[in-house]
């Protein structure tokens, strides 16, 4: 049955991952030790989502926070909880409705790795105390499931936890309000205000997953799903980066010995520092790119947002067939989707009118690789920050489709989209419109997402 | 048409209204269609509209619980998945407009006693969340090579309190609004070779909140399917350079 | 609180020894092979029967004889307390098993081997009684969707308040904590098919709120016998059978 | 004689009477099992039992059961090599209220040449078939044969959704594709 | 009667095997199986106070299509974003009596999405105004429950349903409390000896009770929205479907209008027809043909049950 999927293999296939083994081989080419490739992504304008790509294997996580009273019993402390859902999305072994045992089992790893070894500091989370901590709440989406999840949603746990950002809050003095009503004011200081807090992570925990075949001699670091379902059991570490153990945790399967489970302890270790090094450094990219934004929104605030409304003004797509020709032929550059619906020549038509002025697409590439993937470690465009900003806006703006067939198998469409959203040279298309947002209207500049977090009792 | 009066000055007053986020009140924002980023799934899809993104699995057809199947056409099974907490009466609504959409550009006949499972995970919101998932539902059916008559895409549509009609609002704007419509329509090219697809003339789904006037949905109703319009020559393009690597 | 005035009235007007005024209703609902409506003062009870048909679950079926069903809910606002959350409690649980086990002896199941039959029980208000007129309405349904039956099943409550037996109490009369007991009978077979007593009385007391019970029993038996009777008749004008 | 009697309501001794449909006996007495109008039949003239027959009728008809050797219209749900499932829908031309299952097997398809017979090019699931009940089956199906020239599909609809027409007694054909599919089709009078 | 009898049976039969052309017959004629034209509107009740343990009710029937709607009323702490605003919180359950599909105890879709329609309907309708729940600013505000149980399920649920919700807000009455100085909610002008409304088992005595607070006020609803349902068949356009039709219909369009004439909403959930402009404004125009009789039986409701709701927009 299509429920199994997961967990079928046949004997042939077995033999040889078995027989590869022997000599060492895996039979996606890597060594015993090693991890499949593990890349980073930070979406650029968000706090507290990061996407874990373990080779094939792609995990999401989405850190939000609430303020709201505290549990009885421990009133000087925030909590953290996890949600796993294993949707039919990453496997068709899963189904619909509530959380199933591999579910289960991935949350209880989550809690044990990084609520149970305290590595995030809850009281931290205290604003006032018995009325008003932050509940933070951590959901790990599995989008691609090709073995090893506990590594990888473990992972993308970590990531979002410390790419997290909370809004920093104050509590009035006096503290008592009118009549009975003996609650605090306390007051959310919005992002553009104050700078948002990062949560404070004791240790970094990290799942090391190993798969036992033979009995537990051989064994694979980071099993795929085909190694998993010829395993004979599983073992996962969860290691901090100074070396020390948070848990153990073995799903059934076969015994191994004490010196071979102490030896997987130290690789375990091992692993875990190379893994954190490799985080640590996605992370400093995605800050660079966080405060590259933040002085670029502030620059604009600064400029003239007179001019910019102008500037603007002066190269809009006009949806066909409503706005009158004359209208859009006013608009500065701007591609007529008359023109680009229309029957033939097309591209070629619209093409024109794009023509990419003074931007080789050696550049646009590199401009759109930043905005994709901001995450990744990469160096600091030109000089600046606030040049770099405006770089990047620029380039991804001039992006015409003279720089469609260099760009990365990734599909990315932003050159068509920015053709129909209708960006000229020279100005920022629609794709920076948020940092614009802030620019033309400060106070509506938030993020629909901060919005939620209004000033309370104030 | 009464919109274009509604949507800001005349054509012939050189401003035009522009909105916080620097877009005309015509203007949608960008796309973009990754299609096939995921291994497992049969097709899959994900898409961008500004700030909304939205990942499309779909799996089939295939084999499903026997009291789901139909014995005379294959049935759709939509998952709405939330970027955070737990699918609510909102994602169920979703799913069943999604579930409906598909159904009627599905040839469901071909593959009795099948399931076709769309999954829809958000990635990140930002207002148009409902369109957005439409087109991603699309793009991954087509990945999927799921036999559909027509495609179909969506655009979403918010009537501000001044009475101006906004092209694919962001989550401010569809906050602030006094109204929104999502607005699906079917797609086909006529021709083989075909660049721009053309529109069936009726709305194939649509789910409108907030007071209207008749007038005003009329035009949104216009607007909606000429927003739509960009988004199908968007869809196209967007396929034909994911193909064009096979070819 | 006085429940009884020195007139011998109760507080909703009635005399210790009278029920409310009962109201069945049949064929209320479209979907299902049977319907009824049962109200007794302000407890309203919808119940509808599905079956006998194939049992779902093929492994439940029972060879020899039918799979009774039961489920029970009630509605938020059902009665005069706080909003209770809606879900199965074990009340609920505990009233659908009671009114399985009534239809259980009531139904002539062995005449319907691996079939089953299901009895949905909503109760929109709640007013005391309500195991009782989950009962009634469960046994109307079942006859409106022409189930074979042994005998008709009514099914009565009576209490002890004040020193004196009171029969079909209600809700603020049963909310006192005193002695209620729930009786269902086969009123032409003369068989007790069950019996409910909550809190302790002594034996006599017991037996005097239970004579009574059965008398209200009977007493329901033959308004819904009318009620059905009635309701056969007007059927059977309109096919012209008769 | 008729009269509207409840279920429990003590009929007739059984020394004078016979328990018919809608009664049982209990303790030498019929009692009525179900609400409806009670009849009382006379006896077959010849048989030894010259007691009437009591009966309890619901007010509505008498429930259409399929019998052995009845012509059924049944609706292919599924087919595998072995057989094909159908839901009975009516027997002759009387729609029946609940649903039952009778299964076509694979030698039960066509008179001749049945060991040449694929259920895949006779049945698709959503075909109207027009069958005998040949047995009552297990406890689950009837069975169903199509082994006559006036029995099989009757109609069917194309992977394009419309009715097809039979082109001969083993392939329809749609008019709007012009695609045949096979079929084991029935002979229309 | 016998001979009809026999000859109702093989239209009964044809009705079994060919479904779709026993319907595409009928209306092709302007006829439905029901008997009814093609855009008339099933016979509908509505019946007020069905409950008297709730604050308010109503029970809605269109056609067979059954729904009960309950209010019940609780006292809350405003939240504080929002210190001077009450709830209204809808929930649906699809009971086990209203269809043999429906299985208690996990929310169906179908009850999902009602919940969010009416929700959407009442909210965009601006039906009630959250202020009107006040009790002390910041201290105590009434939220009302408002569940609704589809008992039958015959088509047109989200009409039938909206209508229970509304006629349950219209005839639903505030009591008149106050906040005494521990921060406990008092019937109005009462001694201090009175009862509190919530003691301390969370039993609330009935606010229409014998004991309760006897002045009251009326939650006077801002607009009165209400929704039809259209089925587009082979181009006709078919109001008002029972369960039946609308698993035959080629598309739904439900079209939501209130007594100002606006448009809340108008939803149309895929479906294999497409619905053009022409066919968009038939529906709209037939949903404001039926709010006119809906809301006419509304008001005389009301009336019958001596509320005096809803007086026009001006309120």
């Amino acid at each position: 049955m299509q429920r199994d999927l997961d967990t079928l293999l046949s004997n042939s296939e077995r033999n040889f991952i078995l027989k590869a083994l022997k000599e060492e081989q895996r039979i996606d080419g890597r060594r015993p030790f090693d991890y499949r490739k593990i890349q980073y992504q930070f979406p650029a304008d968000e706090d507290g989502s990061a996407t874990v790509q373990l080779g094939a294997t792609r995990v999401m996580a989405v850190v939000t926070a609430a303020l709201e009273a505290p549990f009885p019993d421990r009133p000087n402390e925030g909590s953290l909880r996890f949600n796993v859902e294993l949707s039919p999305m990453a496997s068709p072994a899963f189904e619909v409705g509530r959380p199933g045992e591999a579910a289960l089992e991935a949350m209880r790893l989550l809690e044990r790795a990084l609520r149970d070894s305290r590595a995030v500091d809850l009281e931290a989370l205290c604003v006032l105390v018995g009325q008003k901590v932050w509940h933070v709440r951590v959901d790990v989406h599995v989008l691609d499931h090709a073995g090893n999840l506990a590594d990888a949603a473990g992972l993308a746990a970590l990531a979002a936890l410390m790419a997290f950002r909370r809004p920093e809050a104050s509590v009035a003095p006096g503290g008592g309000g009118g009549g009975g009503g003996e609650r605090g004011a306390v007051t959310l200081h919005a992002p553009d205000v104050r700078e948002p807090l990062p949560l404070s992570l004791h240790h970094l925990p990290l799942a090391v997953t190993f798969g036992l075949f033979e009995g537990g001699e051989a064994v694979v670091l980071d099993p795929s799903l085909k190694e998993a379902a010829a395993a004979a059991g599983m073992l996962t570490v969860i290691a901090t980066t100074h070396g020390e153990v948070c848990a153990l945790h073995k799903p059934g399967g076969i015994g191994i010995s004490l010196s071979q489970t102490m030896r997987l302890v130290r690789v375990a270790c091992a692993k875990a520092a190379e893994v954190a090094e490799g985080l640590r450094a996605a992370l400093r990219g995605h800050e660079t790119a966080r405060v590259a934004r933040r002085v670029c929104r502030r620059g604009a605030q600064g400029a003239d947002a007179g001019a910019l409304l102008d500037d603007a003004a002066g190269a809009v797509a006009v949806v066909p067939g409503l706005g009158d020709p004359g209208r859009a032929a006013a608009a500065a550059g701007g591609a007529h989707l008359d023109a680009l619906a229309g029957s033939s020549g097309a591209r070629n038509g619209s093409g024109g009118a794009l023509e990419p002025g003074g931007m080789d697409s050696s550049d646009a590439e590199e401009g759109s690789r930043t905005s994709a993937r901001p995450g990744e470690p990469r160096k600091l465009p030109r000089a600046g920050l606030v040049a770099a900003a405006a770089v990047v806006g620029g380039a991804r703006a001039r992006q015409g489709p003279s720089s469609l067939p260099e760009q990365a198998p990734g599909d990315n469409f932003e050159a068509i989209a920015a053709m129909i959203a209708g960006a000229a040279q020279g100005r920022p298309h629609s794709g920076d419109a948020l940092d614009l947002q802030a620019a033309v209207k400060p106070k509506s500049g938030k993020r629909a997402k901060v919005r939620k977090w209004q000033p309370l009792g104030t | 048409m009464s919109c274009t009066e509604l949507a800001g000055p005349g054509p012939g007053s050189g401003k035009e209204l522009l909105r916080a986020n620097g877009r005309s009140a015509h203007q949608l924002r960008s796309m973009q269609c990754e299609r096939g980023p995921l291994q497992r799934a049969d097709g899959s899809a994900r898409w961008c509209q500004g700030g909304s993104v939205v990942l499309a699995a779909v799996h089939g057809p295939r084999g499903t619980a026997s009291r789901k199947e139909d014995p005379e056409r294959a049935v759709v099974e939509i998952v709405f998945r939330p970027r955070s907490g737990l699918a609510g009466p909102a994602e169920r609504l979703a799913e069943a407009t999604v579930r409906r959409t598909v159904e009627g550009v599905l040839i469901a006949a071909l593959h009795p006693r099948t399931a076709v499972t769309v999954v829809l995970q958000v990635l990140s919101e930002d207002g148009g969340l409902l369109a957005c998932a439409l087109c991603a539902a699309s793009a991954a059916l087509v990945d999927a090579a799921v036999p559909l008559a027509r495609t179909f895409v969506a655009a979403t549509l918010a009537k501000t309190s001044e009475g101006v009609l906004l092209v694919d609002p962001d989550a401010a704007e569809e906050e602030a609004a006094d109204a929104v419509a999502t607005l699906a329509f079917a797609a086909r090219g006529e021709a083989p070779g075909d660049v721009a697809p053309t529109l069936a003339d009726g709305v194939l789904a649509c789910r409108s909140a907030g007071p209207l006037s008749d007038g005003d949905f009329l035009a949104a109703v216009d607007l909606g399917r000429a927003a739509a319009r960009c988004v199908a020559v968007f869809a196209r393009a967007s396929l034909e350079k994911s193909l064009s690597a096979l070819v | 609180m006085e429940f009884v005035s020195p007139e011998g009235l109760r507080i909703d007007g009635r005399r210790p020894q009278e029920l409310r005024a009962l109201q069945c209703k049949f064929g209320v609902l479209s979907c299902c092979d049977g319907s009824a409506l049962f109200q007794a003062g302000n407890t309203k009870v919808f119940a509808a029967v599905y079956g006998p048909r194939v049992a779902d679950i093929r492994g439940q079926a029972l060879h020899d004889r039918a799979l009774i069903k039961c489920e029970y809910a009630h509605a938020a606002f059902s009665t005069g307390a706080a909003r209770r959350r809606r879900g199965r409690s074990r009340k609920s649980t505990e009233l659908a098993a009671l009114v399985r086990g009534a239809l259980e002896q009531t139904i002539l199941v062995e005449l319907l081997p691996r079939a089953q039959v299901e009895v949905c029980i909503q109760v929109l208000f709640a007013d005391g009684g309500v195991t009782a007129a989950c009962i009634n309405a469960a046994m109307l349904a079942v006859a409106d969707a022409g189930i074979p039956v042994r005998d008709m099943v009514a099914a009565c409550g009576a209490g002890h308040l004040e020193a004196m037996p009171l029969l079909d109490l209600n809700h603020t009369e049963a909310a006192t904590g005193g002695l209620e007991v729930c009786v269902a009978l086969h009123p032409a077979l003369d068989r007790v098919v069950l019996l409910q007593a909550d809190a302790k009385a002594s034996v006599d007391t017991l037996e005097a709120v239970t004579t009574l019970a059965l008398q209200g029993c009977k007493a329901a038996a033959g308004a819904m016998r009318e009620a059905l009777l009635q309701h056969v008749r007007s059927l059977a004008a309109r096919r012209g059978a008769i | 004689m008729a009269a509207v009697v409840c279920p429990g309501d003590r009929l007739h001794p059984v020394a004078t009477h016979r328990a018919g449909s809608g009664t049982y006996v209990h303790q030498q007495h019929i009692h009525a099992s179900l609400v409806g109008v009670s009849h009382l039949q006379p006896p077959e003239p010849g048989s030894d039992d010259q007691r009437p027959v009591v009966s309890v009728a619901r007010s509505g008809a008498q429930p259409v059961l399929p019998q052995l050797g009845d012509l059924v219209t049944c609706k292919v749900t599924k087919v595998n090599p072995r057989l094909a499932s159908a839901d009975i829908l009516c027997v002759g031309n009387r729609p029946l209220d609940a649903s039952f299952t009778g299964i076509i097997r694979l030698q039960d398809v066509r008179a001749t040449e049945a060991d040449k017979v694929e259920i895949y090019s006779s049945f698709r699931p959503g075909d109207l078939v027009r069958a005998e009940v040949v047995s009552l089956g297990d406890s689950r199906s009837y069975f169903l044969s199509t082994a006559r020239n006036e029995l099989g599909v009757v109609y069917a609809k194309s992977a394009a959704g419309v009715q097809m027409v039979p082109i001969s007694w083993q392939e329809m054909q749609c008019p709007q594709s012009k695609l045949v599919e096979k079929r084991k089709v029935a002979k229309t009078a | 009667m016998g001979a009809l009898v026999q000859d109702t049976l093989e239209p009964d039969a044809f009705r079994k095997l060919y479904p779709d052309q026993y319907y595409a017959r009928f209306v092709a004629e302007g006829l439905r199986p029901d008997g009814r034209p093609l855009l008339q509107a099933r016979p509908t009740t509505i019946a007020l106070g069905a409950v008297s343990a709730a604050d308010s009710s109503a029970l809605v029937k269109i056609g067979n299509t059954t729904v009960m709607a309950g209010i019940k009323l609780e006292v809350m702490v405003p939240v504080d974003e929002r210190p001077q605003e009450g709830q209204v919180a809808v929930s649906v359950e699809l009971t086990a009596l209203c269809s043999p599909d429906a299985r208690p105890g996990r929310f169906s879709e179908a009850a999902h999405c009602l919940n969010e329609q009416v929700s959407t309907a009442l909210r965009s309708g601006g039906v009630v105004n959250l202020q009107n729940l006040l009790i002390a600013h910041g201290r105590a505000a009434w939220v009302a429950y408002l569940d609704l149980y589809v008992l039958d399920a015959d088509g047109g649920l989200y009409d039938a349903a909206l209508l229970a919700a509304l006629a349950a807000l219209a005839a639903l009455r505030l009591p008149h409390v106050d906040v005494d100085d521990e921060g406990k909610v008092v019937p109005a002008g009462a001694s201090d000896a009175a009862m509190v409304l919530e003691d301390a088992d969370g039993q609330r005595l009935s606010a229409a009770g014998p004991a309760g607070p006897q002045p009251i006020a009326h939650l006077r609803v801002g607009s009165l929205p209400t929704a039809l349902t259209c089925a587009l068949y082979n181009g006709q356009l078919i109001v008002d479907p029972d369960r039946d039709e609308e698993a035959r219909a080629h598309a739904l369009v439900a079209v939501t209008v209130d007594d100002r004439g606006r448009l809340l909403g108008v939803e149309k959930q895929g479906g294999r027809a497409a619905a053009d402009a022409a066919a968009l404004q038939s529906c709209i125009a037939a949903a404001r043909v039926r709010h006119r009789e809906v809301a006419s039986l509304l008001r005389q409701a009301l009336h019958a049950a001596t509320v005096p709701g809803y007086s026009g927009a001006d309120s």
